[in-house]
């Protein structure tokens, strides 16, 4: 039963169709989701124009004019080479907007796949995905960076991967437990008993249940993936040099934290847009995907 | 029957807030519940009767939900009333239970503290006398080895014993008004009767009046004294349960009756009716059920009819240009 | 609205506690104590003839002595002055040298007296190649012999540039108490015994190790009571540290924006001291297209060697002259191709390479030295020299570069003062990487061995003067390599701290604490 | 309980090998030679051969990791081959800071985060939910050691409240937790960022559940449903993520700990790669696992306490 108006409650004939709709909705009616992309849309765009927004060569170094605090010239300053910062937060949008996104993004397709899976099916399936998720788990993120380099080399592809690697198991970890909740409840359980294939349970009645806590780990997690580029790059799987990154530049920024502040700063802040944006649009998400979500009793 | 009611119901309606606007979910209750007597709301899933409910007991957040009319409880207004204040009225005066005992019990608590909770809140007893109150109301509600099951936890009860807690629960202060919100839907056929059974007995061992919210006829026939039928929000027929199951008035409530057949207790459309019930956003102007209605009018598409009794000796009333002429005075909001 | 209240109670709750801790007060020691902040995680092994790092060595300086010692304050092997020895003579072939020994020094912890014997043993200790990271200092060594108690006899297979040079008290020539070495064994490196002003005490992981003041030392008792030396690897936080006082001297960062910025300290002053770190970017002849010497010519027309170090600021760095750095015996100026970017691009046209090249380097991820590349890359890349980087953690570097992984080395190195150790480490073709004699020869160099070698064993000085111009001539025409620039070591010392002597220099790197310095 | 805390000790094993196997190998196999790293620039190929042969390093892997394999079975987890000092007495040296660390951060974490959370799921997009939320992004968002230098600036170098490096030696009770409050502060802000999220939102979905309304139509008072009902719901979800961030916690601040000055597990393990400082790398590795095994179980356990529909068998 909901507190909402029951006669709210419409069914459209596909999945994908109400999803869209739902969102429509939701964006529009929500402002907090409408700000959210279009902050997001505006760094994706300025990632995208970098050129355009930054008339300044990311690479260009001035040696003679290094840390430079905001000013006309540089107006969010420049870095210990005398680069525009500005500019390689524009540029660096580019590589970490990427990293960011496809680790998180591959992290929770697989992990939310294995946790539903562990806790979905139980038993030695469920053992050894722990198992796995329990030795992953054991190696602090900057280990694990150095065994994906010891096996694929230094690149962005395998920069990612070995981002998503550290960050599986936080889903698996996240899904399996409500899984196990969902398994015993009464939809489930009719479910099964119509037959339905574990696949279908899986994909279209746990999944449903439990994704917006999926989705806020991911918002949670995209921050954090950014950063870690930044702890890898000291091991050697960073992004090359002098191609700027979030992360890199946050890097940087603390060996200058007390010489120039805003070194750390201004890419910690662009983090920040980002990080906020896609909160704002995943609560907006979450409210046009799960119907059963009420508001506060106050 | 006495002369005041317990609970009168005047002009209630309940708005939501729906993208920034207001929206009328019921338009116009109004009913009266005197000492001992059930009364049943009956309708289609949507049609308002559990929003009613939860209105009497203001239970519908502030921020998207707000209610105009006048509900009056022993001569006492709750409309308008703090929230602290209804925590007084709540569970102690009116009490309320729910469809689905699966989730109605809170699962981090043992159903023995629950029903001690209730007791606790409102009225200055020990913890040893609240348990030994509740466990008498586990017994009265006929959960066996009641005092060894105090402490287990809802998860380790069937559907049927849940929803004989969240019974004993509503009884633990000993209401005058108990608003059972489709109390027996849930459970299977057998386990229903003896639900009812319960409610029966309870409502006359403790002088109790209910509100019983169902969308099956058998079981209003089986309870009730009286029937409001309701549809998209409005009360379109209320009646005696005799005078409405000898000589239903409203089309709605014929269509209800010729459905029973092909209603199993699950089905929730009624395929006997073309057309669905319309969305809160898109109520019709004049009579909501006119574009289903099998015996529309022109002007059941103008104003709204008014629930009123065809004959002004009669207690038997009905909103439907049919049988009067009588017009809901304010335009639709 | 009840967690609101509770939230409140929670802030007051910690502001009391805040309050709290604000007015209590550490006790103030009466014992005189010098707090060092050094910039590292850990220290290493701490045995003088083992360990090669600068947090290592520091410590070293505190504890051993050597034969002779430069004095203190200085850098350079010309103010050579008498340590454990008090006097010595050399036969006329420089190949028997004579050490005569002051009496009555004690080793530390009970230990004994320091003797010829612990000299002579120090000596072979330090000359074996399985106890030492230093034997190739002592190979030309064919005999050590303890005359008697106080004499010591060295003899020499071939002529030595500096005999003195390397039996001061650095690496090698630290003297280690042989009794103590013994027993110790490989906990020596736990608990390092020497006879110098300061004792070890006790090792912390990770934070600091505690020396005190040596009661027996030669030189009289010092003044301070005990030497805190503590490792703080981050530098915002050894900055934070020594402005609140809670450091009394700390090692630095050579970057001007630190020097500035450290500078404007009240009471605390910056100094920067001798040996300097050469950088050179050593370029692999052995990897096409750096076999043409029109293109190393290029890169070095392609650094702006001026502009670099007004970069990394002209207090902290100067520019390189030569192929070995400036002050050390047999250093010549010599004059290198000038800044021209244009003509770089033209000698790269000249060389078949109109769109410039693309170097594979591999660069450690370590700080200065991975900054000091990427301005390379961003200065290099004005000349059509794309330097793409591959930065991969120091050991990784050290590991790759020896195997000949990388078209250009960026490395930083001082060594003691004489040319021939540099340009024997990293010209000489039998230093080559990868060679079963290899050292740091990273660029395949040999256009200079004949000279290098003459030199070594040249006891005639102007004419090994001359041998060292031409060496250093013929490396750089031959663009082996491209100096680029020498760092000081930087320090933030405390006005309290009173050294005792001017401090310009410290050989060690690390900055002597002596009897006579004390703190106010 | 105690069967199922003993059995998951001992699925715990097989962990413990592939981690120590994995570490084992991997450490050899990528660049980077030990000896080359103790003996310095100036050493010759002999003497890094001869301590390599010295450090047994000559020997195959498979043959070394028996070796160290027969060692751990005697207790013996050897000595690090850069100091020399015993892997079991740095691990002890540092294992009490990285535990004080953790759990105070902990403490930070939840004592502000569960009901900062709490709070901003009731005041749902009002002005502290937004506040809330904005708050805890910028905690996610910024760097824990801009966090640490800024604490370190204002209370520690300008108030002087707090020491900027930690004290060393035989401190009182009372020094060692002051000089602990900004560290367990920069960590735990981050730690009270991830709970503010993760209460807010399991919050807001116990809020809507029926059992809130059946206390609320029972007339109990609304604070009281917040505590009783919700809150000790809406916990649950939040115990697994602290569990699961416990690990992260211990394995992952190594910035804090070079920020603040503080020896750590996870700044040795990091020392020790640097150095390939093999005995030391396995042994603390060897640690950690537990550690994390550990802190799983606790967390396992404090499911169950919380959560009476889960059994342990």
């Amino acid at each position: 039963m909901s507190a909402a108006p029951e006669t709210l409650a419409i069914r459209p004939p596909a999945v994908w169709l109400r999803f869209a709709r739902a969102l429509w909705r939701t964006a529009t009616a929500n402002a907090a989701m409408m700000t959210g992309i279009a902050l997001f849309l505006a760094v994706v765009i300025v990632a995208i124009g970098a050129p355009v927004f930054a008339e300044v060569d990311p690479l260009d170094q001035d040696l003679l004019a290094r840390l430079v605090p905001p000013s006309p010239g540089h107006w969010l300053g420049t870095d210990a080479f005398g680069r525009d910062i500005w500019a390689r937060i524009a540029y660096g949008a580019r590589i970490s907007l990427v990293i960011g996104l496809v680790a998180v993004g591959i992290a929770m397709v697989i992990g939310s796949a294995l946790g539903i899976l562990s806790g979905y099916m139980g038993g030695w399936v469920d053992q050894a995905i722990s198992q796995a998720t329990n030795i992953l788990l054991a190696f602090p993120s900057l280990i694990l960076g150095l065994m994906v380099v010891a096996f694929l080399g230094p690149s962005v592809p395998n920069l990612i991967a070995a981002i998503s690697l550290a960050t599986i198991p936080q889903f698996i970890r996240v899904s399996r437990a409500p899984t196990i909740a969902l398994r015993e409840r009464d939809f489930i359980q009719a479910c099964r008993a119509l037959g339905f294939s574990p696949l279908r349970i899986m994909v279209r009645h746990i999944l449903p249940n439990i994704w917006p806590e999926i989705l806020v780990m991911g918002s949670l997690w995209l921050a954090t993936a950014i950063r870690v580029e930044a702890s890898l790059a000291f091991i050697g799987l960073g992004v090359k040099p002098p191609t700027p990154t979030w992360g890199g530049m946050i890097r940087e920024g603390f060996e200058q934290i007390l010489n120039s502040v805003y070194l750390a700063l201004f890419p910690s802040l662009a983090i920040l847009v980002v990080v906020l944006a896609l909160n704002m649009i995943g609560d907006g998400l979450r409210d046009a995907l799960d119907p059963r979500l009420k508001e506060s009793k106050r | 029957m006495t002369d005041a009611p317990v609970l009168a119901v005047r002009g209630l309606s309940t708005q939501f807030r729906i993208g920034g606007a207001w929206r009328a979910a019921t338009r116009n209750i109004a009913f009266d519940l005197y000492e001992n007597q059930t009364i049943a709301l009956v309708g289609e899933s949507g049609c308002g009767k559990s929003i009613t409910c939860q209105t009497i007991l203001g239970l519908l957040p502030a921020a998207v939900a707000r209610t105009e009319g006048s509900i009056v409880y022993q001569g006492r207004e709750l409309v308008g009333l703090s929230d602290a204040e209804m925590e007084t009225v709540r569970g102690k005066e009116i009490a309320m239970i729910f469809q689905e005992p699966m989730t109605a019990l809170n699962p981090v608590m043992t159903v023995g503290e629950q029903i001690a909770e209730a007791i606790r809140v409102h009225r200055r007893c020990t913890k040893a006398e609240a348990k030994a109150e509740a466990i008498a109301f586990m017994d009265r509600v006929r959960i066996p080895a009641a005092a060894q099951r105090y402490n287990d936890y809802p998860h380790q009860f069937s559907g049927g014993m849940r929803q004989r807690i969240v019974i004993a629960m509503a009884m633990a202060c000993k209401p005058k008004v108990l608003l059972a919100d489709e109390p027996t839907t849930a459970l299977d056929v057998t386990i229903q009767a003896q639900i009812l059974a319960e409610l029966r007995d309870l409502c006359a061992n403790f002088n109790m009046s209910m509100v019983f919210i169902t969308h099956s006829l058998g079981v209003v026939a089986a309870i009730a004294d009286r029937v409001a039928v309701m549809y998209a929000g409005e009360i379109v027929e209320l009646a005696s349960v005799e005078e409405l199951f000898a000589a239903p008035q409203h089309p709605y409530t014929r269509a209800l009756f010729q459905a029973i057949p092909r209603v199993d207790e699950t089905a929730e459309n009624l395929q006997a009716i073309p057309g669905q019930v319309p969305p809160i956003t898109a109520f019709p102007e004049g009579c909501r059920f006119a574009p289903r209605c099998p015996m529309r009018m022109e002007k059941c598409a103008g104003r709204p009819p008014r629930l009123a009794a065809a004959d002004p000796a009669s207690p038997h009333a009905v909103a439907c240009f049919l049988h009067h002429d009588l017009a809901l005075e304010e335009a639709a909001e | 609205m009840k967690l609101r209240i509770e939230g409140l109670s929670i802030v007051k709750f910690g502001g009391a506690a805040l309050l709290a801790l604000a007015l209590a007060h550490p006790a103030s020691a009466a014992e005189k104590v010098i707090r060092v902040g050094m910039a590292t995680g850990d220290i290493g092994k701490m045995d003088p003839h083992v360990a090669a790092g600068t947090p290592e060595k520091t410590l070293f300086t505190w504890v051993f002595n050597g034969l002779v010692r430069i004095r203190p304050g200085e850098a350079n092997p010309q103010f050579i002055e008498p340590d454990l020895a008090t006097s010595w003579e050399h036969s006329a072939d420089n190949l028997t040298w004579t050490f005569h020994l002051r009496k009555g020094v004690q080793c530390h912890g009970g230990y004994g007296e320091f003797t010829a014997d612990d000299a002579a043993y120090s000596l072979m200790r330090a000359a074996d190649p399985k106890r030492s990271s230093f034997s190739s200092d002592f190979k030309a060594i064919s005999g050590v012999e303890a005359l008697d108690k106080y004499t010591l006899k060295i003899t020499y297979k071939e002529h030595v540039p500096s005999v003195l040079g390397y039996l001061v008290n650095i690496q090698g020539g630290n003297m280690v108490c042989k009794k103590a070495a013994e027993e110790m064994g490989a906990d020596f490196a736990k608990h390092p015994i020497g006879t110098g002003p300061f004792m070890f005490q006790e090792y912390k992981p990770q934070q600091e190790v505690v020396l005190v003041a040596n009661p027996d030392y030669f030189r009289g008792k010092p003044k301070i009571d005990r030497i805190e030396y503590k490792f703080i690897q981050a530098i915002a936080s050894r900055d934070l540290a020594f402005e609140k006082g809670e450091l009394d001297i700390s090692y630095g960062r050579s970057d001007q924006a630190w020097y500035d910025r450290m500078s404007k300290l009240k009471d605390a002053s910056v100094v920067t001291t001798e040996p300097t770190e050469l950088y050179t970017l050593h370029l692999n002849q052995s990897h096409k297209p750096l076999d043409d010497l029109r293109v190393r010519q290029a890169i070095a027309m392609s650094i702006p060697r001026d502009a670099i170090v007004k970069y990394r600021g002209e207090r902290i760095a100067r520019a390189a002259k030569s192929v070995v750095p400036q002050g050390y015996l047999g250093y010549a100026d010599t004059p290198m191709l000038p800044y021209d970017p244009k003509k770089a691009k033209a000698l790269l046209k000249e060389a078949g390479y109109p769109d410039g090249i693309k170097l594979h380097v591999v660069q450690t991820s370590l700080g200065v030295m991975r900054d000091t590349m990427e301005v390379l890359q961003g200065q290099m890349r004005k000349a059509g020299i794309d330097l793409d980087l591959q930065i991969v953690e120091h050991a990784t570097f050290h590991a790759d570069i020896r195997k000949d992984k990388s078209d250009a080395v960026l490395y930083a190195a001082s060594r003691f003062p004489i040319a021939d150790i540099y340009l024997s480490q990293f010209y000489d073709s039998a230093s080559t990487v990868g060679s079963p004699t290899a050292v740091t020869n990273f660029s395949h160099c040999n256009v200079a061995d004949a000279e290098i070698r003459a030199a070594r064993t040249e006891t005639d000085a102007e004419k090994q003067l001359a041998e060292w111009k031409l060496a250093q001539k013929k490396i750089i025409d031959n663009v082996c390599s491209v100096p680029v620039y020498e760092l000081f070591d930087a320090w933030a010392l405390s006005n309290r701290v009173k050294l005792g002597y001017t401090l310009t220099g410290a050989p060690g790197r690390g900055i002597p604490l002596l009897e006579e310095t004390t703190i106010d | 309980m105690a069967r199922y805390a003993l059995l998951k000790l001992l699925y715990a094993v097989p962990t413990l090998f592939a981690v120590l196997l994995l570490v084992f190998v991997l450490t050899r196999v990528i660049p980077g030679d030990p000896a080359q790293l103790i003996l310095g620039d100036q050493a010759t190929p002999e003497a890094i051969a001869a301590l390599r042969t010295q450090l047994g390093l000559d020997k195959s892997i498979p043959l070394q990791f028996l070796d160290f394999l027969v060692g751990v079975l005697h207790g013996d987890f050897g000595s690090s081959i850069v100091t020399g000092q015993s892997v079991v007495s740095l691990a002890a040296a540092v294992l009490p800071s990285t535990l004080e660390l953790t759990v105070a951060s902990l403490v930070v974490g939840v004592v502000f985060g569960v009901p900062l959370g709490a709070w901003s799921a009731m005041r749902r997009n009002r002005l502290p939910d937004i506040a809330v939320r904005i708050g805890s992004l910028i905690g996610l968002s910024l760097p824990a050691f801009v966090f640490g230098i800024l604490l370190l600036v204002v209370f520690a170098v300008q108030l002087g409240w707090f020491p900027v490096i930690a004290p060393s030696g035989d401190v009182s009770v009372f020094e060692d937790l002051r000089a602990l409050v900004l560290p367990a502060v920069t960590l735990g802000i981050l730690m009270a960022a991830y709970i503010t999220r993760v209460t807010r939102s399991s919050m807001l979905q116990v809020l809507g559940e029926d059992f809130i309304r059946t206390a609320r139509a029972k007339g109990v008072p609304w604070w009281r449903v917040v505590r009783r009902h919700a809150l000790r719901n809406a916990i649950i979800p939040v115990v697994t993520v602290v569990g699961l961030y416990l690990g992260v916690l211990i394995g992952n601040s190594v910035l804090t700990e070079m920020v603040f000055n503080r020896p750590g597990l996870g700044k040795l393990i990091v020392g020790a790669l640097a150095q390939r400082d093999y005995p030391v790398l396995q042994g603390l590795m060897v640690l950690y696992t537990l550690l994390i095994i550990l802190a799983n179980l606790i967390t396992d356990l404090a499911y169950g306490v919380f959560n009476p529909r889960v059994r342990f068998a």
